[in-house]
């Protein structure tokens, strides 16, 4: 079978379930056309009514989902680029997130909000934002980010399933660049489970998105040198599969957790602060973070981007030297 | 005759001069009287501190139940506003409810003590649950209606909200997502010249809410939120049209706001007491029985049998409710997702 | 005489049909010529690899040298959307820094490469630094304008977006601050009919953007952005009475998009060809020539040395730009905090 | 001298600030009336122009402040209360805080946004929230959080002298209820520092706002039982102080962090992070944290809320428990 990119995984799995259940469409800006990265492409004409546009207007693209999934259909909605999410922070958190908690499950939201994160692509502050910090931290909201396109596939699908709102973290980098052969039934992943993607004795490295490409290439990388590494793919950001995570640190005594978002007050805390505080005693080395600097990211210049942005190299430098602590 | 045997033989022809039939205007009477005692009932509750925050409705009875009463309860969806009890009793809220709501009781059907009082919800009876966040429900009921018209389904959805709402960025974006895609959305407006301290001059630039309406091309309407019949008789026509496809509508009812913003609030700091005092003159519930009474549509008596019903009904449902039971501290837990268990 | 003699002999004298001087002609056509060749020359850059991202005001020259002219240049605030190189060349970018722009270089005054192409600032200019999400900006002119008031300096805050921005909930509360508080804010909307591949009917349910102008009892006019010279008879009258108080403006300019939506979209996807085909006919600039023409203001052979004279100008600013240093690595630290040293 | 509350000091500063500097200028909803905690009360009045009452809409409260600090005037906006600002989330995070960046320090914000924060208060969901962990997320926005009246005085006064826009918590429990002499010139503290408020060896409780005065409550019962805690003020949010608080960690080695905010995404991650990273070396226990429950903060009646909330007692026995460990 023909390897499958992730844009390729995200545009089938919407057909997929389009086709499967008339309840799902799709809105948002420039959908019928196909949408920016074309994830849509071909959907409108296929669908007729269930692909639908929507004036350029965040707040409204959710609070509009918000009601549809509240009757009953299966929205499914894009921000053109996570960061413009941000007007729509509101809907999200104020509101979606707190749906079935307020009514104790009596109302719910079975809605997917996708949209398009990271840098690395000449996006500059507007156009490369990890937003994953701020929406994993609203109880009542999922938060899923694959790195591979089988799971880019089954999490969407289960996403798509799911009776709660699902934040739909598609990396932009990986759209093209990754592609993977898709076996007639990958195995499906759940929402709310990491997977230890490489086992290694030496240290643990903890990543998502992009990274996580990158840190199984620094993996790579090390195991030449004789480091060897375990690589933990988070794939969903909230809930937390803790025990995953504390299972894997605990064999290697060593953690490195890597992600492209700015480090302070970056879900790479809370992740730390989870090994620290339940993985203590078999810790053998300091929880390391490896993250963008602390200033508003990202920049646009490719000189200043790929400072900002953490490579294989960069996580290789830090793996090489937690791994000699 | 009793006055429940009265209200039995009452006719449910429709009258010319109301759109409405006896039977009916006894039920808005009724629902009006009920949404005032309730709130007073709350407000001394509060006072004895029983009941930790109230925000009523109070001189906005009218407009509430008049438009309430144009809505087909359970098929219809509503997103009201916290000062909308009138509505919630025409959708079916009864007073013991309203009253577990009050006091944030285990069992409200609102949010079981999870939110503040006065925030509404329930699913049978199709209320969107809502936040305190202005004018963020107003876009949930153009999705709900959105979603209504993909599948064919002949419903309306109705929000309110107040004048001061209109001000947010989400008023714009709902009547514009509603009216490009022509969806039956009544965004109905409480005008009552306040958001809390601030007169409506601070929120608009214009003299009427419904002087937005030209913005997006919708139809619209202004109506004496004072006139309980006036309200009904504007909102259930736009009602009626947008069900059959017409689009959405704007509708501002003006009315005031006879108490301050709230129990926390000290409405005498910005509100010149000669305003009370006038408004006071123009309650709605008063108005509303002087015209049946002007009409000879009731004995007096009757209306009286009614007030003391309602009184009786009150009381009894403060006391019912005092009684049951709060939310245990671990009910704090559970249904963070749908998906949960519970646990 | 060669054409910059010529040019130094232009009258400044006022012409009764322009409301502007022979002066100001020359330069508005050689503003427009200057956007356009400037844009691409950044297109070429870019299919050859050297240039990242290009988003192009191409076919909407008018619109914005008009409006631009309209300012103080240095006085007035201006908060002008990422299509509108035409206003910044108004307001005095060079050729140079456009480029430095485009190429993300060290020393590009808007960013310093920090920024992608087109995201303008500058505070000599006072052009408000510009992120790319659209209409913020309209809030960030009505606070200029809000402090102006309050200083009684009597500048005027020009903030523009596409039509399609006016769907977003700032656009509703910037015009709503501004109407309310009488504020000296000109919005202008530069309506292209795309907001990328949408049409204008899936933005807004009114024909018109200035529909929008009566939901906040502002004034407001309808320009055909194709004409350079309507354009500025229209901005300058608003410009001088919002700056005597009359309060703020909403003004659209009709106009195209020539390009694609930017160096990343294709338009033929959602575009017909024959649109194109039938807006090029309209390019604003031939127009603007034609007329000048026409009236017999200059003589043509000046008309093409200046179109020779930007020629030349365009091609060094680039190849000089090309030559500039890029920023290091490390100039991504730094100015996090005005407060910083820089550090 | 008599005792100020928060409240007063918090209305003192802004009269001071009025009367000091005339470019300072307060704008947000009901404040021409004194605002509904009468943080401004009387100040209308006493300043004719420059208390300015807004329209209902957030977005455009933080954007006009945006706009007129660009200017040069010194807007102090109120959000009525904290849960409301997350419709300026985008004002403040795509524009605000990037301001002074993508400009070199070109153009800057010297703004102020004071906003009602905290729980305890019968609130429920939306007037009871702690929003640090999102907007200290933000590199460029200055995040203060003081817990006495003179801190709230000295940093108020820092926050609306600061060139940079200061997002300045006050906490609604506090208003009132948190008294303190203040002489004629308290000790000034500065924008960015931590204060150690308590010496002991035993243990350090890190905490902020309200929950600063119950760990100190906490600490004070523990001495009784014989067990010594140093008590960490932060103060500042972002950008944390770092020095002060691993000093105070590496002096007992054992942390306990405290907040009101639902722990998973809280800023107590960051701060375990930081100690588990750089003081790993003196740790003798877990990093502990102490925080509100992962459900939709919080819910409105007393019973559930004194569940939801931390009090000296949760903290009093957490601390018990680190320091037997
Ligand atoms: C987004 C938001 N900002 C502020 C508040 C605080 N608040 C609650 S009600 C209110 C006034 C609302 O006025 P209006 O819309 O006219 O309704 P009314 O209370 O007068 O019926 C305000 C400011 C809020 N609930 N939501
Ligand atoms: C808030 C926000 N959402 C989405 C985008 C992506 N985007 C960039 S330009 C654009 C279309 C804008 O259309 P319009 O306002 O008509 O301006 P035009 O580009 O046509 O000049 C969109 C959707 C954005 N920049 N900001
Ligand atoms: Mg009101
Ligand atoms: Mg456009």
């Amino acid at each position: 079978m023909a390897e499958v990119s992730v844009i390729e995984a995200v545009r089938g799995t919407l057909d997929e379930a389009l086709a499967a259940d008339e309840r799902v469409f799709l809105m948002g800006e420039d959908l019928e056309a196909g949408g920016v990265f074309r994830a849509t492409d071909g959907l409108a004409a296929k669908y007729p009514g269930r692909v639908i546009d929507t004036p350029l207007a965040e707040s409204s693209i959710i609070g509009v989902a918000i009601g549809a999934a509240h009757y009953g259909q299966r929205p499914v909605a894009e921000i053109q680029f996570a960061d413009f999410i941000h007007a729509g922070f509101d809907q999200l958190c104020s509101e979606a997130s707190r749906w079935s908690y307020r009514t104790r499950g009596e109302q719910h939201l079975p809605m997917v909000v996708r949209t398009p994160w990271g840098g690395g692509v000449h996006g500059g502050q507007h156009h490369s934002q990890s937003i994953e910090a701020w929406y994993a931290h609203m109880p009542g909201l999922k938060v899923v980010a694959p790195s591979f396109p089988a799971d880019y596939r089954s999490l969407l699908k289960a996403a798509i399933a799911d009776p709660d709102p699902v934040l739909f973290l598609e990396h932009k980098r990986t759209y093209r660049l990754i592609r993977q052969e898709m076996d007639g039934a990958p195995a499906e992943e759940r929402i709310g489970r990491a997977r230890v993607t490489r086992r290694g004795d030496d240290l643990t490295i903890v990543a998502y998105g992009f990274m996580l490409h990158e840190a199984l290439a620094a993996a790579d990388e090390l195991a030449g040198e004789g480091v060897e590494c375990t690589v933990v793919d988070l794939l969903t950001l909230n809930p937390l599969d803790r025990e995953t995570l504390l299972e894997a640190v605990r064999a290697t005594g060593k953690a490195l957790i890597v992600h492209e978002d700015t480090l302070t007050g970056g879900l790479g805390g809370e992740i730390a602060a989870i090994i620290a505080e339940h993985a203590f005693e078999d810790l053998d080395a300091p929880v390391r973070r490896l993250a963008g600097p602390d200033i508003p990211p990202m920049p646009f210049h490719h000189e200043l981007e790929s400072f900002f942005m953490i490579d294989r190299a960069k996580i290789a430098a830090a793996a090489r030297d937690l791994a000699a602590w | 005759m009793s006055a429940s045997e009265a209200a039995a033989a009452r006719s449910g022809e429709m009258l010319d001069d109301y759109l409405l039939s006896e039977r009916q205007l006894e039920a808005m009477y009724r629902a009006m009287l009920l949404s005032r005692r309730l709130e007073e009932r709350m407000m001394t509750l509060n006072r004895q501190g029983r009941a930790d925050f109230v925000i009523a409705g109070a001189g906005q009875e009218a407009a509430q139940v008049g438009a309430g009463m144009a809505l087909r309860p359970g098929v219809d969806y509503a997103a009201p506003y916290y000062r909308d009890l009138g509505v919630m009793l025409v959708l079916g809220m009864t007073p013991r409810e309203a009253m577990l709501n009050a006091l944030g009781k285990r069992d409200d059907p609102n949010s079981f003590g999870r939110q503040m009082p006065s925030h509404w919800g329930s699913a049978a009876r199709r209320v969107i649950t809502q936040s305190s966040v202005v004018a963020t429900q107003l876009v949930h009921a153009v999705g709900v209606a959105l979603a209504a018209k993909m599948r064919n389904d002949p419903i309306v959805a109705f929000a309110s909200c107040g004048e001061g709402a209109t001000s947010r960025g989400d008023f714009h974006e709902a009547l514009n997502f509603a009216a490009i895609h022509r969806l039956p959305v009544i965004f109905y407006v409480e005008n009552n010249g306040y958001a809390i301290s601030m007169r409506t001059e601070k929120e608009m630039p214009v003299p009427h809410v419904v002087d937005r309406a030209a913005a997006y091309g919708i139809q619209s309407a202004v109506v004496d939120g004072l006139d309980a019949v006036a309200v009904y008789q504007t909102v259930r026509p736009a009602v009626d049209q947008a069900r059959r496809g017409a689009g959405p509508f704007l509708i501002e009812a003006k009315c005031f706001r006879l108490w301050a913003h709230s129990s926390d609030d000290d409405q005498t700091r910005y509100r010149p007491r000669e305003e009370l005092e006038d408004w006071a003159r123009k309650d709605p519930i008063a108005l509303f029985r002087a015209r049946i009474e002007e009409d000879c549509l009731f004995p007096p008596e009757d209306l009286d049998a009614i007030e003391a019903g309602v009184e009786v009904e009150v009381r009894a449902a403060a006391r019912w409710a005092l009684d049951q039971p709060d939310p245990a501290p671990a009910d704090a837990l559970g249904f963070v997702y749908r998906g949960d268990s519970g646990g």
